[in-house]
């Protein structure tokens, strides 16, 4: 009998956040963190074992499935595709680099470093969870579950409002939870309707032959959930409060593993349950998707805080994730997901050099920066380097997902595609302009005799960057894990790519 | 079905009294009238365990419980009748009235079936078919049911129970108390006067009268006289003096102001 | 009507459109490499290594230039040695990313076409590498400016080699960053923030146009490969290819700042001035002129497009010459210049098939004056204390002699002085322009006139007059270090003619860009020649009697014409910039915000505040009174009961 | 012999308890209105016992009497705890505890 990895590697980052909470105050010192650090590092190779182990192209793998609540059909299955196994892969690799990043936030915080140190690693583990659960009711449990480890770190650590942004967080995403929950309840009827007998497995959930109306309602449902969580306009005002509120690692892992639930959920549950309605409602989440990637563009523009500017570009990127999954072909899926990791690492990378500046000068606000190139060039290099990748410059990795989604949008419809564009001219305003305004021109007096970064600071960011380098160069392992997952989509949601309109035997020579 | 036509008028009549009651001692002698009046209902439909187990718990213990605690807040105390929040007694009766009717109504459409009977499960005698049931099917509950009652009585106790938030006077300190007072503000050294002692009344509820023919207001207890029962001592004083011949002369005084003032 | 025009040519037989069908690159493989790695190395070392490099910084970056030089004259010599046939040569790297049927491959492709650029980027880099060494020499940020130099070679020679539109893309906005990072690269100066951070933003809305044609040729043909998209071209409809082209054209406009996307040339002039000559004269802006010439087999199948690029070549060539005749600022001036050069060569590739390889040849040509006379302006103020108003100089002929005759052999190249390199190409253009469209050529004929005025005038007030300098600057000659490339550079301007003996250069080229038919001049070629060169006599002679005779004011005249006005002021292209999309755009944005903060967010917490709301009013129900709350509890029970009693009634 | 008589009077004896609770404020009162209520109970429960010929509900009715027991014992504890510390049995009194 083969071990049961997936299960694990969930577990061990728990075990890790158990054993730090557990940690004798009076051991004190580093030690709670560096057994944290050392959690989730172990994770961490746990992880990439299990992605060299990975074949790509055959389906799930590590699958895992034990009936747990027989009545509802309820299993706790997991499996990994090759979706999953890249937002885990984002998962397992941010959390060190994040705990490294933000060795001191915790120490001020309401429960102290061992507390945020303790919140991460649970957060990493049912995070794992969320990706790999291949029952729909487990995958509710873990998606629900996320939000505790979230609440307390934000509601812990962090600026002054930092309570209430939690509890905005928190309202947001349990009001999503709940219309989900509803329609998790109404799959348990159709499931228990049907021959086989109720069950929450998407993969006998996806052969399931859903009434129109009621896979309708349902998809909204979900998507309502996946919306919020991701998020889109009109829900996502909650971001912004959070992230100007929380520390930036808490920031970091907030948007960049947590809200990928969203876009992971509308392309494992949305499109894979509910082809018929996502293929309906696929008009209206496009325009919805434009509408974010602009207004979230525009807004970021406006922003005077950094760490605001920096949540609406998630919500414009977002709006490119989900633009991507929706198009339904090959080129977008594939680039939304690649996108998803890859604005994991970018905005991470963003949001963490940011931070190094915001916490140097105790203001957020962008007027009380200026010319800090003079005084700290590293940390102004790695942030344009980070801004860089947000704007999808070639060579970073964002590039190739932006490039996908832009081109599976225009397969869709040139029009689509010529809104979207206007959002890589806005990235590059609203990117370079806070560049200007924090790191250019004459030295700010508040910025004068800041620290440039240290060992610890450029430790934690290289990693990120480079990995951006080199998935901006070569993306293809990722790609070569996703195709086969964006296939089955493909398959499931009955859609191919269009032929090209010329091919070799039309052309005349 | 003779009895029951007998006793549920009774009953009704009974426990709308304790509606309209004013004194809780009222109240609690109508509360036993129904439930002895239950018991016999009870002894009427095959539950003889039952009607003992009424009149001795409820009728015997829990009655006699409420007339303790009366006793101890005070017998006489009466409610007012003026209620204090607005509407609550219009209200209750509209929403009381409601729901009986509304009960009663529902009842009415309901068609019990058949009368079983219990003939068959009393076949060994009513005590041994609850014992049966008791000790078999319902043997977990009736264990809890020990803990339950356990618990009550710890919970009683606790609740009774009176923190000492000062340390105990020994006698000793007791009687530098009374030095203490007896110098600061010359309160009386020896022990307080008895009560009045005469031929007719021989009575704690009877003042003494000081050799003038007054009244030695510390020769009764407090609480009497806080409750108004003391006998009014001019008024014993001319009985006195009506039995003896009249010669001596005894200051009129007010028999009301009388009853108050013979407290302090 | 048009795609049966295009039909009628085909079926005439007229010129085969050369399809790109690389052959292995062999030994080439090696230098092929190198040339892109050698400086993509040296920028990394540069700009990772931090202090440690800089001592020696300056000399690596130039070293890795001089290195990436060598490999591509070793190129150009193995190119040579082939046959006609054999001059593509490709080289796949590896799989850049491939879904569904869509793969990118990082792949070179060199042919002749890229020879040349190569010879270019990296023979006028490797020569602003070494000015730079004295230009700079005092910037203690003089090792990042050479990794960042490092890093636009490398990023130009990705944006010539790559056999794929994508590996353009990215090659292209490499050269956008390194611009970006060059123009700011004094960025301590509020203005050169700006003006980096504005070059790209509209750089960027040029890369819209290559982003949509990217997508549209991935639906066309399925492929954004040169080789498979040039095999497909001819069975698209001229719709679709005339969408292409213009969407090309989109992006040429943003790099090589043609109109309307014209504006952020003057301001990049903010940068380091071998910036200006390498990045905004020699290079980088010609990236436009590239994309059009490599996509000649997009644009042959689209008359519209090849028109709408002759017609926006034409007008920024007019504009470029308009604004350059009423700067002040000697770099500004040149500005305008390179604007109205690069007008030249996106004309002649809008000829078609007649102008690809003229346009090529003023590119180069071009790249070697104009950077000839950007570092001479850089000389020039090097020699007064970075001053670049024209107006504070004069008389430095004698204070800058090697300057002086350098950049003199510049200006008679760029105003087609017979003989020098210049005249050659600009004459090939105007003679081709005249035989392709009449109003086309009257208007580059024009252009060449105005150039020779304003380029006169820059002479006139740069180096001869009386005196004008500010007090206390006594300028002075540049170093050797730097006026060596000024020497090579003009020995390169007076004889890049001889690219064209004996048409050399159209038939090397003519594998990338084919052969053009004899067109018919209705006048002998030498008459046009002597047109074009009494022309520009004229606009010499008018700039001679306006600026040579006369004092020059030292301040800058305010009453001056309305030509005069909208040239300082770039013809208003800021202001309409402003006023059609960054006013509106502001306001769009702080709507937004208060739409977001009041609208979006109010309506979330707006109802979370009348749900408190509501819980504060019903808060009151809780009042303390057991006997309340026991009242509504039989309430509820009662209502409980009756509806009970109602079902079963009913 | 019926048992819709014994249910009825049941119901009027617990509508009367109800009422006494709503209305009543002495709170030994109100307290003997809640036994009056439980004794109602008690009455159905038995009636229905012999309805159905089982003595399920006479059990019932016996847990009934021991919880009141239990409930009496520390409910009146309850009133005489309030009474020591505010003179008073009313149960409007201890309205403390509201917004």
């Amino acid at each position: 009998m083969t071990l049961p990895w997936l299960t694990i590697l969930l577990l061990l980052p728990i075990l890790g956040s158990v054993v730090v909470a557990l940690l004798p105050a009076r051991l004190g010192g580093p030690l709670p963190k560096l057994v944290g650090l050392g959690f989730s590092v172990l994770t961490l190779v746990l992880a990439i074992g299990i992605a060299v182990a990975y074949q790509p192209g055959t389906g799930l793998q590590f699958a895992e499935e034990v009936t747990w609540i027989d009545l509802f059909g309820a299993h706790y299955a997991l499996g990994l595709d090759g979706i999953g196994l890249t937002l885990v892969l984002l998962t397992v690799i941010l959390t060190p680099i994040v705990m490294l990043a933000s060795w001191e936030d915790g120490e001020t915080g309401r429960w102290g470093a061992k507390g945020l140190f303790a919140w991460m690693l649970a957060l990493e583990g049912l995070s794992i969870g969320v990706f790999a659960a291949t029952d729909v009711f487990l995958f509710y449990v873990f998606f629900e579950a996320t939000l505790i480890p979230v609440y307390f770190m934000v509601a812990g650590y962090g600026g002054p409002r930092r309570v209430q942004a939690a509890v905005k967080f928190l309202l947001y995403s349990l009001a999503g939870g709940l219309v989900m929950l509803a329609s998790v309840i109404g799959l348990y009827v159709v499931s228990a309707d049907s021959e086989g007998g109720p069950t929450y497995l998407v993969s006998e959930l996806a052969q399931l032959d859903i009434g129109t109306a009621a896979g309708r309602w349902m998809f909204v449902g979900f998507f309502i959930a996946f919306a919020i969580k991701a998020p889109m306009f009109p829900v996502h005002t909650w971001l912004p409060d959070t992230t100007e509120q929380a520390t930036p690692g808490t920031s970091v892992l907030l948007v960049s593993v947590l809200d990928k639930i969203g876009t992971f959920g509308m392309i494992r549950f949305c499109l894979e349950i509910f082809p018929e309605a996502s293929r309906w409602a696929t008009p209206v989440v496009i325009v919805l998707a434009v509408f974010s990637i602009l207004y979230g563009a525009l807004m970021a523009i406006g922003s005077q805080n950094i760490s605001r500017l920096i949540a609406y570009t998630s919500v414009s990127h977002f709006g490119f994730i989900v633009l991507g999954i929706f198009v339904m072909n090959s080129q977008g899926l594939a680039g939304a997901n690649l996108y998803m990791f890859n604005h994991g690492l970018s905005t991470a990378a963003l949001f963490l050099v940011t931070g190094y500046l915001i916490s140097r000068r105790g203001s957020a606000r962008i007027e009380d920066f200026g010319g800090v190139e003079k005084v700290a060039p590293v940390l102004a290099g790695l942030m344009l380097v980070a801004g860089l990748s947000s704007l999808a410059l070639p060579g970073l990795s964002p590039f190739v997902s932006e490039l996908l989604v832009m081109v599976g949008a225009f397969v869709y419809s040139p029009w689509v595609a010529a809104f979207a564009v206007l959002g890589i001219v806005l990235a590059a305003i609203y990117v370079l302009w806070l560049y200007q305004r924090t790191m250019t021109g004459p030295v700010h007096e508040g910025v004068a005799g800041m620290r440039d970064l240290g060992l610890r600071e450029i430790g934690a960011l290289a990693p990120l960057v480079a990995l951006i380098v080199a998935l901006g160069f070569y993306p293809q392992p990722l790609l070569d894990v996703i195709n086969p997952a964006v296939d089955h989509t493909m398959s499931q949601v009955e859609k191919s790519d269009p032929r090209p309109t010329v091919t070799e035997g039309e052309a005349q020579e | 079905m003779i009895a029951f036509w007998i006793l549920a008028p009774v009953m009704v009549v009974c426990a709308l009294g304790l509606l309209f009651a004013r004194k809780a001692v009222h109240c609690a002698l109508l509360l036993a009238v129904v439930m002895i009046s239950l018991a016999v209902l009870y002894a009427v439909q095959d539950a003889p365990f039952l009607f003992a187990i009424q009149i001795i718990v409820y009728t015997g213990a829990i009655l006699m419980l409420f007339l303790f605690v009366l006793m101890l807040v005070g017998v006489d105390a009466s409610d007012s009748v003026v209620e204090t929040i607005r509407g609550q007694r219009a209200l209750a009766t509209i929403v009381g009235l409601l729901f009986g009717v509304t009960l009663v109504v529902g009842i009415a459409q309901v068609s019990v079936g058949t009368v079983v009977g219990l003939d068959e499960a009393n076949a060994e005698g009513n005590v041994i078919g609850i014992a049966r049931v008791l000790f078999t099917k319902y043997v977990f509950a009736f264990e809890v049911t020990s803990a339950l009652l356990i618990t009550a009585a710890l919970g009683a106790m606790v609740l009774a129970h009176r923190e000492r938030l000062t340390p105990k006077l020994g006698q000793a300190e007791v009687a530098a108390q009374r030095m203490r007072d007896y110098a600061e503000h010359g309160k009386h050294l020896g022990p307080l006067p008895s009560p009045g002692v005469f031929a007719r009344h021989n009575a704690v509820d009877t003042p003494a009268l000081l050799p003038d023919g007054s009244v030695a207001e510390s020769s009764i207890s407090r609480v009497l006289a806080a409750r108004g029962s003391v006998n009014s001592a001019p008024g014993s004083a001319r009985q006195v003096q009506r039995l003896g011949g009249g010669d001596q002369d005894v200051p009129e005084r007010d028999d009301s102001s009388d009853a108050g003032g013979a407290g302090r | 009507m048009i795609s049966t025009a295009i039909d009628v040519l085909a079926a005439e037989g007229g010129h085969s459109i050369p399809l790109v069908e690389p052959t292995s690159a062999g030994s080439l493989a090696l230098p092929l490499v190198l040339v892109i790695a050698l400086p993509a190395v040296g920028a990394a070392i540069l700009l990772l290594g931090g202090r440690r490099t800089d001592a020696w910084g300056h000399l690596l970056g130039t070293a890795a230039v001089v290195g990436s030089f060598v490999c591509s004259l070793w190129l150009f010599l193995g190119l040579l040695g082939r046959g006609e046939e054999e001059r593509q040569l490709g080289l796949d790297l590896w799989t850049w990313f491939a879904t569904g049927r869509w793969e990118v491959k990082l792949g070179l492709l060199y042919d002749p076409l890229s020879a040349l650029f190569l010879l270019l980027i990296t023979g006028v880099g490797a020569l602003i590498h070494v000015y730079s060494i004295g230009y700079m020499e005092h910037d203690v940020r003089r090792r990042r400016f050479f990794g960042y130099l490092n890093l636009f070679v490398a990023a130009m020679l990705v944006l010539v080699l790559s056999s794929d539109y994508v590996g353009v893309f990215l090659g292209w906005e490499g050269v956008g960053l390194a611009s970006y990072l060059l123009i700011g690269f004094w960025q301590h100066k509020p203005s050169a923030a700006a003006a980096s951070k504005k070059a790209f933003v509209i750089n960027r809305v040029g890369d819209i146009g290559l982003s949509l044609g990217v997508g549209l040729m991935l639906v066309t043909f399925g492929t954004t490969s040169f080789d498979e998209v040039s095999a497909l071209t001819s069975g698209a409809s001229a719709g679709v290819m005339t969408a292409i082209g213009l969407l090309l054209l989109l992006a040429a406009c943003g790099k090589s700042a043609q109109f309307p996307l014209q504006s952020w040339l003057l301001d990049a002039m903010e940068g380091p001035t071998p910036v200006s000559a390498l990045i905004h004269a020699a290079t980088m802006v010609t990236a436009g002129v590239y994309l059009i010439v490599r996509s000649q087999f997009v644009f042959e199948y689209s008359d519209t497009a090849r028109l709408a690029v002759a017609v926006i070549g034409t007008i920024t060539l007019l504009m470029g010459a308009w604004i350059g005749c009423a700067k002040d600022d000697i770099k500004k001036t040149l500005a305008g210049s390179t604007m109205s050069q690069i007008g030249y060569m996106v004309l002649a590739s809008g000829l078609g098939v007649a102008g690809y390889a003229f346009a090529i040849f003023h590119l180069l040509t071009h790249g070697a004056f104009k950077a000839n006379m950007f570092l001479g302006a850089g000389s020039v103020m090097h020699g007064t204390d970075d001053d670049v108003d024209m107006r504070h100089y004069g008389a430095l002929q004698k204070a800058m002699p090697v300057t002086f005759l350098t950049f003199a052999m510049g200006y008679l190249a760029i105003i087609g002085f017979p003989g020098f390199s210049g005249f050659w190409s600009k004459d090939k253009i105007i003679e081709t322009a005249l035989a392709e469209s009449p109003v086309l050529g009257v208007c580059a004929l024009l252009g060449a006139g105005v150039t020779g005025f304003y380029m006169t005038r820059l002479m006139l007030m740069t180096f001869f007059g009386p005196k004008r300098w500010e007090p206390g600057v006594h300028p002075h000659e540049s170093p050797k270090v730097m006026t060596f490339p000024l020497v090579a550079l003009a020995a390169l301007s007076v004889l890049g003619g001889l690219l064209l003996l004996n048409d050399w250069i159209v038939t090397f080229l003519a594998p990338v860009t084919g052969e053009a038919e004899e067109h018919h001049l209705p006048v002998p070629p030498i008459l046009i020649s002597a047109l074009v060169v009494l022309v520009v006599a004229l606009g010499v002679a008018l700039a001679f009697v306006l600026f040579g005779r006369r004092e020059v004011p030292r301040e800058a005249p305010t009453e001056v014409s309305f030509l005069t006005r909208a040239g300082r002021n770039e013809l208003y292209g800021n202001e309409v910039n402003d006023t059609l999309v960054v006013g509106p755009g502001k306001q769009l944005t702080a709507g937004l915000a208060t739409f977001d903060r009041a609208v979006v967010d109010g309506g979330a917490m707006g109802t979370a505040a009348s749900i408190g709301g509501l819980s504060q009013a019903l808060r009151r129900a809780q009042n303390g009174f057991v006997r309340s709350y026991a009242l509504s509890l039989l309430a509820g029970a009662a209502l409980v009961l009756l509806a009970l009693v109602v079902v079963n009634l009913a | 012999m019926s048992v819709t008589p014994f249910i009825v009077l049941s119901a009027i004896l617990f509508t009367i308890g109800a009422v006494g609770v709503l209305t009543r404020r002495n709170a030994i009162v109100v307290f003997m209105c809640v036994e009056l209520m439980l004794n109602a109970s008690n009455l159905a429960l038995i009636t229905f016992a012999k309805a159905n010929g089982n003595l399920d509900g006479q059990i019932a009715a016996f847990f009934v009497m021991v919880v009141a027991a239990a409930e009496v014992v520390v409910g009146l504890a309850i009133i005489m705890t309030i009474f020591r510390t505010r003179r008073s049995a009313s149960v409007d009194d201890a309205s403390l505890l509201k917004y």
